[in-house]
């Protein structure tokens, strides 16, 4: 059992690319990925509906050791700026395998 | 035009599934044909359309009027968006203008193929390379788009933003990279891959389209409670800047001497407006311009305009000047 | 009748993929179909006998005989819940009662189907208003099963209902809506129309219910277990009230001096169950009510018996009666 | 960062629609779904398969200031009664962006 | 309101029925699945793109008593160790109804 | 061989779909064809595949050369994973080893059903029973590979291991499931079947198969990159394996005396190698083999290098050796 911070994280599908390179980049070993969410927020609703992927969000959840969280969110925080979305941050307890 | 036209068109099966999927919405049914098979039915489409063309276009070479109607396709859609960017600006901000104006200087591949089929109706034809028009005239708007609103946005730091990426968003986009993959294996298989093929994208094509235009109606009525942002200047642009486009159309196919078939569905390629390809694009690369202007503009104003209203109006025009 | 019949029919290659569908689950296949499929096939099915049945209609017009079996299919749906709700309260409670009756009350349009592909097997025709009497029975038993729950509950406050909502959910559930969308269109369009659809709704047709029947074998036979809930008497009733149906509808067709195809088609109708329409809306109106009885009866019991026995049994009993 | 509860709420897809209008009206202004999940409760197996919509179950999260958990429950609680559910509340730090 | 452990779970969906069964042998009553989820982890990346459903994770999220956390936890641990995963546990309210 | 068979079947739309599927990911076009629609498209090839094959042994009665055929194919089925670790373990650990082994010892349908288009393009036939050499080829492997790997893995707890479990996922994994299903379905309807279900399993075949090779295309090319963990000895193996295969094939159909057509089909069988059952089962039962090398190496290399190539190269020899 460790210690750990639970970071959800909702943005725009198509920006995932994106964002998972990045984790690559700073050594963000593990995540989970929740395709085509809806929901809403300040941008309005959205429903899934459209005819294009573009408009789809996504939910990210990431178990990572308290001093990643400022990294995580350094990379994610310009995405949700620019195209909307949310992160919360929680605690958590890992279970070891 | 005669009213009869408009009065068959909306008996075709296609225009009919539309207005069911619209009742649907409007009477509260909980019909609803969950993704991916609208995803399906529009794959399908594009592929059968791409390769259909293409098969058309290995039976006749490539000549010049061919080659200056390209252009005039090209010339089409870098001109639209600039003219309706600058009607636009009288009353909305950059990004909403640059954005709509885009969303106009592109084309709907489901008008295209609806046109088809109305065509086909009244026993008429057209020819294959107006499926590369079609693909040709997709993405070039989505750059005009950008560059209007980059040259009007003063301090927006370019470095920030990637024009690879909008590139290869512009052209290899899945709708315009599967239209015109279609239609290059069209033309290399030619007749022994049409005769391969035919069952499946010729004969249960107007079925497909059919279920298609069912969940274009759903999607459609779903979005018509967001034209009210839209308010009544967007409205009226949504109708009369597709008329124009499609008099301009008509006046360049004169000019160009196609056939009436190939008048025709040049036509509606200038009329149409782009609903999948230059959305997407334009919530990435102008974040700060507002879809629900635009998607119902396109999708829930002109679309149907067009497919009802404007299919028999502009072959009625077309058939009394060309005869 | 003849056990060859059975025989015979069972070897129809639809039957044989429900077949296919139920080993699946018993030997413990992973094979499966995934969502949407299924409701690709359904919606598919749906329209394409809806599209069809409108044809046929346009083609015939309406006369006392055909409005008499309207009303004939009408007063099955409001008589049927009416009598299995008197059967069943005397071993179970008003909740589950109600939802049964409702249940049995209504329709399964994929059986409808699968009988008309048994009919053209032995080359024998059906009447397109047939299709209109199918979606006409589909929604009376919700609103008499849902009076019979208020009437024998007491002190249930009616004002936390909504009466609306049901009728909406009733008269506009999907496949309702879709059916007579389709069947409206049909006859609008007639034979234009069929011509412009044919490869689709026509040619593919008996492939798309093979396909579908093996989603129905595999989602039913995963339902069998939950018939040790339901006892014998349930089980009992779900195949003796159908063949009771069954009876009346043969009883009906007599008097309204159907063709033996009609005949046959009618009374496949008052012998099936409803486990799409009815059970979601006896879901939302009577939550109380047990889904673990209601949908494994008419999906794991009254469907398979029907396609693979009735279809051949109401078949020979009619050709001996009308011969 | 700002400190929020977190809800998550699993009931029935089909009551969605009204859940979000009574949102709408109560000032709600944000929320995240998760459609046709499936599940096991005291209503027993929820496994998606049914050839209907009305037996699915969505998944709804909600991040808001801790004065709104009690008038959001008082939305979903008659919908969980009726048709079923779980409706649970924790801790998070909303990073504002 | 109760108070509760939730548990996260993320682990191969192939051996989801194996989890469910021992689940009911057990007395865990309540559970809810989000099938097909993607993501990354120590054994690499799971893009869900695969032709079979085999290389495809469910997340699983479980709300019970404390007393139950260690049952669950020894169920799914084996399963987690062979196959890859994440177990996560916290605290949440359990709104009653 | 001749080069221009090589060029003619890439001509095959087929084929060109698959290179546009390909194409889409090296120019990052977003183009993709979302689950489970490739699921229907190979639930489909598999139903159609099988069903013909049944209809066609319905044909021709079971007799002796039928039969030692099919010895034959199980013969090969058990060789090859055999021979196959026995190289592999000269670089590779036991569990690598054997699922490589297994991966190669079984077939692929695809590559199969694209072989019986370009048998159907050079207008020659086959014979219904490889259907069933085929389902008989795709499972013993996995039962080889395992005993393989707990034979060469010692201190390996027998008891935590169900094989019971792993014999119901060799020989009852969907798409075994499915096709030996319609096999039997299709044997079992015969003519009066093939007749009801021909528009659905015959005429749109080819399209169907065209989008899901397009699909194949997109998921192979997106594997390319996870080559690199292979290494030279294991691409050399995806390419040369496979040839010895299809050597061994060659001579065994000259030994059964098979026609042209059964010989390349039977051929066909032999060089491919699966990437759907066989890594199925060996992530489940050989968890701590890597499936980033027995994935990319069947799908990435061997299956394009056997319908590329190897469909045109096998035919040629074959065509040689049989005049
Ligand atoms: N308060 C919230 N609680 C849960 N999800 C939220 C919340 N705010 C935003 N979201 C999610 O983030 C997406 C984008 O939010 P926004 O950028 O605010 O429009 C929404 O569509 C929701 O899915
Ligand atoms: N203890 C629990 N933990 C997680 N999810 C639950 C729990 N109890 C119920 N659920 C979810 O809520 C749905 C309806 O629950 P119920 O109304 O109790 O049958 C279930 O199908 C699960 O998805
Ligand atoms: N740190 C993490 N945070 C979130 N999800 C994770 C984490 N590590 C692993 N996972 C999930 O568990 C799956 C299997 O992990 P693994 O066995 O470590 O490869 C991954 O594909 C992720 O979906
Ligand atoms: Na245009
Ligand atoms: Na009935
Ligand atoms: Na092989």
């Amino acid at each position: 059992m460790k210690s750990v911070k639970k970071l959800e994280i909702v943005t725009v599908s198509v920006e995932l690319p994106r964002i998972l390179e990045r984790f690559e980049k700073r050594g963000v070993e593990g995540y989970t990925i929740i395709r085509e969410v809806t929901g809403k927020g300040k941008r309005g609703l959205q429903d899934g509906d459209e005819l294009t992927d573009v408009f789809k969000n996504s939910y990210l959840m990431i178990a990572c050791p308290e001093e990643q969280v400022n990294e995580i969110i350094e990379i994610v925080r310009p995405i949700i700026k620019k195209y909307g979305g949310i992160c919360l941050v929680s605690d958590a307890q890992w279970i070891l395998h | 035009m005669d009213i009869n036209i408009i009065a068959s068109n909306i008996l075709n099966p296609q225009i009919l599934f539309y207005f069911l999927g619209v009742a649907a919405v409007v009477l509260k049914s909980d019909l609803d044909i969950p993704q991916p098979l609208p995803k399906f039915f529009s794959l399908y489409l594009l592929l059968s359309i791409g390769f259909k063309g293409g098969v058309e276009l290995s039976k006749s070479p490539l000549n010049d009027s061919i080659l200056f109607t390209l252009l005039a396709a090209i010339l089409m859609a870098v001109v639209v968006p600039i003219y309706s960017f600058l009607i636009l600006r009288t009353k909305f901000d950059v990004s909403n203008s640059a954005a709509i104006a885009a969303t106009y200087g592109s084309i709907s591949a489901v008008t295209f193929i609806t046109a088809s089929v109305f065509l086909q109706r009244l026993g008429m034809e057209f020819s294959g390379y107006l499926v590369a028009a079609m693909a040709l005239m997709e993405s070039p708007s989505i750059i005009i788009g950008l560059i209007l609103y980059r040259l009007f946005t003063s301090g927006k730091s370019m470095e920030e933003f990637s024009w690879s990426e909008l590139i290869r968003e512009a052209f290899f986009n899945g709708s315009v990279f599967l239209i015109l993959g279609s239609l290059i294996i069209g033309s290399l298989t030619g007749a022994s891959g049409e005769e391969s093929l035919k069952p499946f994208i010729d004969e249960i094509f107007k079925g497909m389209l059919a279920f298609f235009l069912l969940d274009m109606g759903i999607v459609s009525a779903k979005r018509i409670k967001d034209l009210k942002n839209a308010g009544g200047f967007l409205i009226a642009f949504a109708i009369l800047v597709p008329l124009l486009n499609a008099a301009l159309g008509i006046g360049l196919s004169a000019l160009l001497n196609l056939s009436e078939g190939d008048a025709f569905m040049f036509t509606v390629l200038c009329a149409s407006a782009s609903y999948i390809a230059v959305p997407a694009a334009m919530r990435l690369s102008i974040p700060d311009a507002n879809p629900s202007l635009y998607v119902p503009m396109s999708l829930a104003l002109t679309f149907p305009f067009n497919i009802i209203v404007g299919l028999p109006l502009y072959q009625s025009v077309i058939n009394l000047l060309w005869s």
